[in-house]
Parts: C-alpha cells; structure tokens; sequence
C-alpha cells in the first residue's frame, strides 16, 4: 500500500462528476478512476498531535477524505448520566458544512447520528473501559472533507487520536471500506465509486488481535464474494495498522529529541 | 349545512342512533413486560396502554413523602392518522393529553397506600378516528386495574357532541371534525363524581345540559362494559389457577 | 428494560448456553413460534403485526405520490422509520428510545434496501408512475409495543408481512402534459385492481448473539443482557447475504464470523419457509374476515 | 539513546508469553500472550521479589499517559468549595503527585473527617471554603462526586487562608493560628512531616 507522504494540502483538481455509468468508472485493463489497481487503498497520510488544546488528537488524510479527530479526558462525565464504576467513551462524528459537494449536506443529521453510534461501537471493544473507572473520554470527529469511505477514515483515525491520549487500549482500530461493482471489488473506495456501487462492506478491526469489532454489508453478495472481500479488507487493515504504528512512534520519538 | 351528519330516518354517517356508542373491544395484559397492559378499542380508534409500577422514583426531586407520584405519557403512532406526517413525541398536544390523562387517573388511584412510589402509565394510540382521548382513558383504567394498583373507581370516559341539533353520543373523526361542540367527560360511574370535563366550540346551556346528560349515560354504560371485561379476565385467571371449577 | 439479573440466574443462563441449553428449553439455533396478523391498520396501504414470543410490533406500509429523486428518476423511494413506543419500557419515555429507534431503522434499512436504495428486495422501478415526474414514494413506520430481545428479526418479518399485504392504487394518467408542468392523473380506489408486492426477494434477518464462547439465535431480552457481541445477518430467498450489521463491543475472531454467517444461511431457509407460511395462513384468515 | 536501540510499542504490539514474562505496566495479558497496551518503550527489568511467575518484568513506559483518574486508596489534594452540616464538597486538583488535566468533584462526610469522636465533627470548624486539603480517595462515590476521607493524621487541611487573610501556621492537630493577628482558628489540620 502506497504509504506515500502526499502533501496535506495538495489541491488536485479531480472533479468528481456524480451520475456515472459504472462502466467508466474502471476501465477494462482494470485500471479505476483515479489510477489506482482495484485493490490498492488511497494515498493515506496519518499525523498525530494535530490538535495541541486536546489531551489526544489526530489528522487523516485518505485521498479526498479528510478527517480530524480530538479526544479530551478522562474527563468527569457532564450531566450525571446514572453511575457507572466502569469508563464511558462518548463518541460525535460531525461534518464541516464545506465537506460535502453541496454545502451543509442534506440529511446530515442523521448521518451524523448514525456514524457517531458506528464509532463508537467500533471503538467499545478496544478501549480498557475499567482504567478510568466513572469518567468519561470525549472523542470529537469532525469530517473536513467527505471523499468517500468516510466512516472508516473516521474510525481509525480515532483510534490513533486515543492512542496519542495516552488511553489504554487493547489495540489499534484500523477500518477500511470496499465497493463492489457487479463482480470487482474496488478497495478503499472513492465517492464516484460508492454513490455507483451495487454492495458496500464496512470492516473494523484490531489488526493484531485479528478480532472484527465492526462490520457493515449492503447489497446482495454471494459467498464467494463476501469472503473474497472480508479477505481483502483484513489484509489492508493489517497494512494500514502498520502504518498507524509507525506514525505513533515517530511523533512520539521526535519530541523526544 | 354542507354535510347532512344525521339522514331524514335518524341515522349517523356510520348508521348508528345518535345515542349509539361505538363498537367496543378491550382486552388486558396484552405486554408480558409490563406490570399491567389492556387495549381499548371504541369503533376505529384503537389504544394501547402500560402500567410500570409502583417503582422507586426516577429523579429524588420528585418525590412525593406522602403519596405515589403518577407519569403519564401519551404518544400517537406514525400510522395513527391518515397524513402520516406525525410531529416529534413530545409536541404541545400529546403533553397537554398526557397531563389530561394523568389528572383524571391520579383522582382514581389510591396514591396515599403507596407513598414515595413511582406509576408509570404510558398509552399509545395505534388508530386515531375521534375520541382518543376518551379511549385512552379507558385503556389506562383497565391497565391500572391489571397491575392490580388499587384504585377507588375505575375511569370511564366517553365524547358526546352537538350537530344538526341533536345531540350526539361518542363522536367519530368525521363528527369531530364538523365544527360542533365536543364534550369530553371522565366520570367515576360509582362515586359519580367527574374527574374531567372538557369542552370547545360554543353550545348553549340549555342545549349543554342535554349533551352533558348524554355523555354521562354514555360514561356509564362503558364502565359496564369495562367491568364485565375485568369480571371476564379474573374469571379466566381463576380458571388458570384452577381455583374455580367452572 | 434492563434486567436485573442476580449473579447465580448470570451463571445459570451463560453456562447453560455453554452446554446447549436455554432457560427455555429451546436448542442454539431455534426461532421462537410467532405469529402473524395482516391488515389491521385500515387508514394504511399495508400494515401487519407480528408477535414473537413476548416480542410484539406493528408495522405500516403508506404509499403517497411524489415527485422521484433527481438522482433516480426512474425509481420511487423507500423510507424505514422505526419508533421504540414507551409501552414496551419505561427507558423508552420521551426521547430515551430514539437511539435504538435510529439503530433499528438504520439495519433495516441497509439489509432491505441496501444502498441508497438500489437493492433487489424491493423492484422500486415497479413505482414509478411517470420517469422522473411522478412516482410512488413508500413510507413503512413500524412500532414496537413490546420488546422481548431479538428485535431486529421481527421487524424484518413484519416489513415482510406489510410489503405482502400492501396494494398500491393504479393511476392512469389522464392527459401527459409536457415535460415541466404537473401530469393530471387519476388513482382508482376499487380494491379489486391494486397492484400487489413481490415480497419473495425480501430478507429475513436472523441475529446471532455471542453469549460467553458460544452464539445463539433469537436471543431473549435475558440473554441479550448477557451478550458480548451479537451479528445480524440478512438473507434472501436465493441464499445471499443481503446486509450485515455488527452490535456489541466484543471483536469477533473472522472465522468465528464466517462460522456464524454460514449458521444464519442454514437458519434462514427453515426460518424463510415458516414466515412465507405464516403470511399465507395470515391472508387466509385475512380473506374470510373480509 | 536513538529510536533505533529503545524498542517502542503501540498499543496491541505482542511482546512475549505470559508463562516467559510477568506483564507489568502498560501491558495485558490476553490468550496467555502479553501485550502492549499503551504507547511507550517496552522495558524489561528483574521480577519484584513478590511476583509468583520468576519471569523478567515486562513493562511499557515513558509514553504520554492520560490524565490522572481518582481510584480508591488514592491520596489527592483538594480545594475546599461548600461547607455544609453533613458534607464538604471539594474540587480535586490533583491526584497523587499528578495535577488533573480538568477537575473531579468529591465531597468528604461527617463520619469521614477522623476517625475518633465521629459524631461529634462539627464540619465548619474542620474545613472553612478556600482551605487546601489531602484527603485519601474512600471510594468513587455515587453519580456526581468521590467520596473522600480525612481520617488519618497526614490527612487534612494543608493550608489556610485566615481572616485577615495571611497564611496560617499549623499550631496542633486542631487549630490554626494567623501569623499577622495570632488569632487561632479550628480545623482539621494534616500532620505534614
């Protein structure tokens, strides 16, 4: 996986024109859209400490989507919610009003809602709940740019901000999407690719433990298919953990020195 | 009047005689969860409640030192009505029905046996065609009675209204709708005692207390009901359990 | 509602499980009895309840005309919204259900209609009435008056039921105006000539829940109280997996989760067969009612 | 020492087998593996004389921990806010020898303050808003605050603020005495050696 530091701000003009046959969007000799093999994940650019008044934070960068994640805490809960003698994780996922195409995308509420429970019931099963008993961990994401497979750029990346919290994990989260277009499976999809997908698959998982903590399917797929593609994305998350370790002991060793 | 509500012969839109209540059907515990559960049908309109309780009180704020605190909460299913554009739960008319239904059933219950005690009625309208209200009420007695929560009489109610000058027994929506008058009553049948009177649009006095009379009647006669109904019910438990040899 | 279960009626239910058996005697992959009843919301185009052992919902199916998404002129539009009524516990009051009323819609949403819409179980094109002018746009509400565990599966069984029962008027369109301006049409509402469903293609979903080391199906509220990690699996006539969703915190082993998806098709075909059954006996009753 | 030579882990990084190593700080132990469990340089040291397996203690440190959490048995310095007959609530400041990120609110009882004559505490001349105390974490208490106690002589107010506003000098266990006006005033005072 190209693990390439590709410069955060670097503005290709790539337009991406939403109603478009699926045909055009992977060329015969299997080439995609954006030049990429189909199973080959998007140009990630990972960084921690992006955000210095967070007691964690983190930047992703997967292609067009952009996400940037802040975890403040263990913190006391706000509203005494009832007791509980074990760690609360509190999780918000919210898009910037310039993410989408349309600005302030429509029905972003419960989007919003939606992703925010998907995030954290990524996260439940990696985090040590009972090492901050009675308080909670606020783990804010804000989505800057939506270019596609955004809820598993959001998870990982959250997962990278706990992390860099200092929170004690079993493991890093890492997640990644795939579209299925009648019988190829295109990896780490884009937003043209997924507005024209006929099945989607949503994978979390932590890499070293080799333990699913979320999955989501849509479309009809077959056996073949399904396990071909729950293949193909356990291998990308163990790709992409590595390099979230790797981004992890950088930052961390620089400040040291 | 553009709509005839009553035909030359004396007959309502839906064919009954202008004193002619509903048809009713009620059964109880139809939720195991809940401590006592009844639905109440008056005609179309078809309600199902809950009762969770007598329980320890939510919020300490609340509680009462000398009495049960009784919550109530009214809410109307998506599909209850023909435009299915239902507002959020919490909007002005289910919070105003829900303290109409508390009031009247807090006058029924027994609250000083059960002090710093919690009762949770909670009533959902799966088919709305007039006299919800009404309906609820009734549903909520019987749920009460099934959670076994003593109460001094049950609640029957019952709407009567006032169209092409006669009066009008248990309104359906189309009724309720024509512009007359709509007097909703609560009535404790044994004690005689009225626990709610509501009533909009205007209506002569005279002419009220001939509409008044008529809801009164009708209350009562739903208490029958809602009596052989409970009678029915605890003979079938008995049966169950064997101790009556029927 | 949570369950207050004591630390011996825990090791009772998990051990139990650990061997095979369930508090109520039923084996690991067997589906309580349920029953169905169809057309019972007059006002809606379709509607049906379905009870599942103390688990009991209600589901609507309403059919308005409306103008189709630019995006898919050619299809009518689908929406799922689910309402945890506060009957079923008194967590549900006032906004307390909404997240579990969001969940439910969500996973219903993603097994029946798949993505945006385009999945087979439902032919949308079926509703258009004029391309890109005029269509039929499907509301299904669906309410849960009381909850016993396993939710998910039987609203999946009574969207089922409500789509087999649910007739759409036909509209012949009477004059077709130019492209800008509003068809006049005219929806004929003698029952006899509604257009019907084609349900064989919906899901059902069936819910594995991981309760210690071992996975069972049709979960208890009890024994859901005790799971760590539960799947549900959605799967159609032709034994595809149409949808999966992932709830609960544990991480699940991928072989463990091949093992569990393998379960769910086995299960589907019996549990398949009973609820196309079960909606034919309902409609049978339903007819001789009429 | 370069990044090279120190070993650094992340969390979920497998170090080794339970039965070889004991798992120490910042590690868990999962399917008789050890694991990394937050990020840090993996540090191996001689086993405490107390632990039962002889391996070699594994430990991860040196990362960025996360702010302190009160936990029982914890001793925290605190900021008294307000007196009332049963209860003095405080805001924790910091916990052990680590400041808190954002602050935790505890409340210390009347059957907390010492350990004799328990039902003759009269709060007010324990404790008097403003005083800085150290009080042991009894437990985490119910929904809103810890419950803190005071019940040992190295625990109490550690500085006061008199009337006249000068900080006082602890004179015995009970009183205190302003500097500028030698008034005395009562409190609970900690023995600080």
């Amino acid at each position: 996986m190209a693990a390439s530091r590709v410069s955060s701000y670097s503005l290709e003009s790539q337009r991406v024109s939403l109603a478009r046959g699926s045909s055009a969007l992977i060329s015969p000799e299997g080439v995609r859209e954006d030049g990429r093999s189909p199973h080959e994940c998007r140009p990630a650019f990972l960084q921690t400490g992006a955000v210095n008044a967070a007691a964690g934070s983190a930047y992703a960068e997967f292609g067009q989507t952009k996400v940037i994640v802040s975890v403040f805490g263990p913190r006391e809960s706000k509203k005494a919610q009832a007791y509980s003698d074990i760690g609360r994780l509190n999780c918000n996922v919210s898009f910037a009003t310039f993410a989408g195409s349309v600005r302030g995308k429509a029905g972003q509420s419960t989007e919003e809602k939606e992703y925010s429970q998907m995030l954290y019931k990524g996260l439940e099963g990696a985090v040590a709940l009972h090492t901050f008993p009675k308080t909670t961990v606020d783990v804010f994401a804000l989505i800057l740019q939506s270019g596609g497979g955004d809820l598993p750029v959001v998870l990982s990346c959250a997962s990278l901000a706990l992390a860099d919290a200092g929170i004690v994990m079993y493991d890093l989260v890492s997640a990644i999407s795939l579209s299925r277009l009648d019988t190829n499976l295109l990896l780490d999809a884009t937003l043209g690719e997924e507005i024209n997908q006929d099945g989607s698959l949503m994978l979390a998982c932590m890499a070293s433990r080799n333990e699913v903590t979320q999955l989501l399917l849509t479309g009809e797929w077959s056996q073949a298919n399904l396990s071909e593609g729950l293949k193909l994305c356990l291998d990308a998350c163990t790709k992409l953990a590595g390099l979230m370790r790797s981004t992890l002991k950088e930052s961390t060793s620089n400040i040291e020195d | 009047m553009a709509l005839e509500f009553i035909s030359p012969e004396g007959l309502r839109l839906d064919g009954r005689r202008p004193a002619e209540i509903r048809q009713l059907r009620a059964n109880l515990g139809v939720i195991d969860k809940a401590d006592g559960s009844a639905t109440f049908e008056m005609g179309n309109t078809k309600v199902i409640a809950a009762v969770y309780g007598p329980h320890e009180v939510q919020n300490r704020s609340q509680q009462l030192l000398d009495q049960a605190l009784v919550k109530c909460e009214y809410s109307m299913a998506n599909f209850s009505t023909g435009d299915r554009r239902r507002k959020q739960k919490g909007d002005r008319r289910s919070v105003e029905i829900s303290l109409v239904i508390r009031q009247s059933m807090e006058a029924a219950i027994m609250t000083h046996l059960l002090p710093r005690t919690q009762i949770d009625i909670f009533v959902h309208v799966l088919q709305a065609d007039g006299g919800t209200r009404s309906a609820c009420i009734n549903a909520a007695s019987l749920a009460l009675a099934d959670a076994g929560i003593p109460m001094r009489d049950i609640v029957a109610s019952c709407a009567s209204g006032y169209l092409n000058n006669t009066p009008l027994l248990d309104l359906n929506y189309l009724e309720d709708s024509g512009g007359g008058p709509d007097v909703t009553i609560a009535l404790l049948p044994k004690l005689d005692k009225i626990t709610l009177l509501q009533m909009d649009a205007k209506l002569p006095l005279e002419m009220f207390e001939k509409v008044f009379e008529l809801g009164n009647k009708g209350c009562v006669a739903i208490a029958n009901y809602m009596r052989n109904v409970l009678l029915e019910n605890t003979k079938d438990l008995a049966f169950a359990r064997g101790v009556v040899k029927v | 509602m949570v369950v207050g279960l004591s630390a011996a009626e825990r090791r009772y239910l998990t051990d139990g499980i650990a061997q095979g058996l369930r508090n109520d005697g039923r084996g690991l992959y067997d589906f309580r009895a349920f029953s169905v009843e169809l057309a019972i919301i007059p006002q809606a185009n379709g509607s049906a309840r379905v009870r599942l052992g103390a688990t009991d919902v209600i589901t609507s199916v309403k059919a308005e005309l409306g103008r189709p998404q630019a995006s898919r002129p050619s299809q009518g539009r689908v929406e799922i919204n689910i309402e945890c009524s506060s009957t079923a516990a008194p967590q549900f009051e006032g906004r307390g259900g909404e997240d579990l009323s969001l969940e439910l819609s969500r996973a219903l949403y993603r097994s029946l209609l798949c993505n945006n819409g385009t999945g087979p179980a439902i032919d949308l094109s079926a509703l258009t009435v004029i391309e890109g002018k005029l269509c039929w746009n499907l509301f299904i509400d669906g309410l849960v008056l009381s909850s016993d565990g396993n939710l998910l599966d039987v609203l999946a069984i009574a969207v089922k039921a409500a789509l087999s029962n649910t007739g759409i008027p036909k509209v012949e369109v009477t004059s077709a105006a130019a492209a800008e301006q509003e068809a006049d049409f005219e929806i004929s509402d003698n029952p006899d000539d509604f257009s019907g469903f084609d349900v064989s293609h919906v899901p059902v979903i069936i819910t594995l829940t991981k309760v210690g080391r071992t996975y069972i199906v049709d979960a208890t509220e009890e024994e859901e109280s005790q799971m760590s990690s539960a799947i549900s699996i959605a799967v159609n006539s032709a034994g595809h997996v149409c949808g999966i969703t992932k709830r609960g915190g544990a991480g699940l082993d991928p072989s463990v989760l091949l093992d569990m998806i393998s379960v769910a098709k086995e299960v589907s075909k019996s549990l398949l067969s009973t609820v196309d059954a079960e909606i034919m006996a309902a409609e049978s009753r339903g007819d001789d009612q009429m | 020492m370069t990044a090279a030579m120190e070993k650094w882990r992340a969390p979920g990084e497998l170090l080794g087998w339970a039965s070889e190593y004991t798992s120490g700080r910042g590690t868990y132990v999962w399917n008789n593996k050890i694991y990394a469990s937050v990020v840090g340089i993996e540090v191996v040291s001689q086993p405490p004389v107390a632990a039962e397996t002889k391996g070699p203690l594994i430990e991860v440190v040196g990362g960025k921990r996360h702010g302190a959490v009160p936990e029982p048995g914890l001793v925290v310095t605190g900021k008294v806010g307000k007196v009332t007959g049963k209860t003095a609530s405080v805001e924790i400041v910091c916990v052990g020898s680590r400041v808190v990120k954002e602050k935790f609110s505890g409340i210390v009882r009347q059957q907390d303050v010492r350990a004799t004559e328990i039902d003759k505490v009269e709060m007010y001349n324990c404790f008097r808003p403003g005083d800085i105390i150290k009080a042991e974490v009894l437990s985490l208490g119910d929904a809103r605050s810890y419950f803190l106690t005071t019940a040992k002589n190295e625990l109490g107010v550690v500085s006061a603020t008199s009337v006249a506003g000068a900080k006082m000098v602890p004179v015995s266990w009970q009183e205190m005495m302003c500097p500028i006006t030698s008034q005395k005033e009562l409190r609970k005072v900690a023995k600080v050696v």
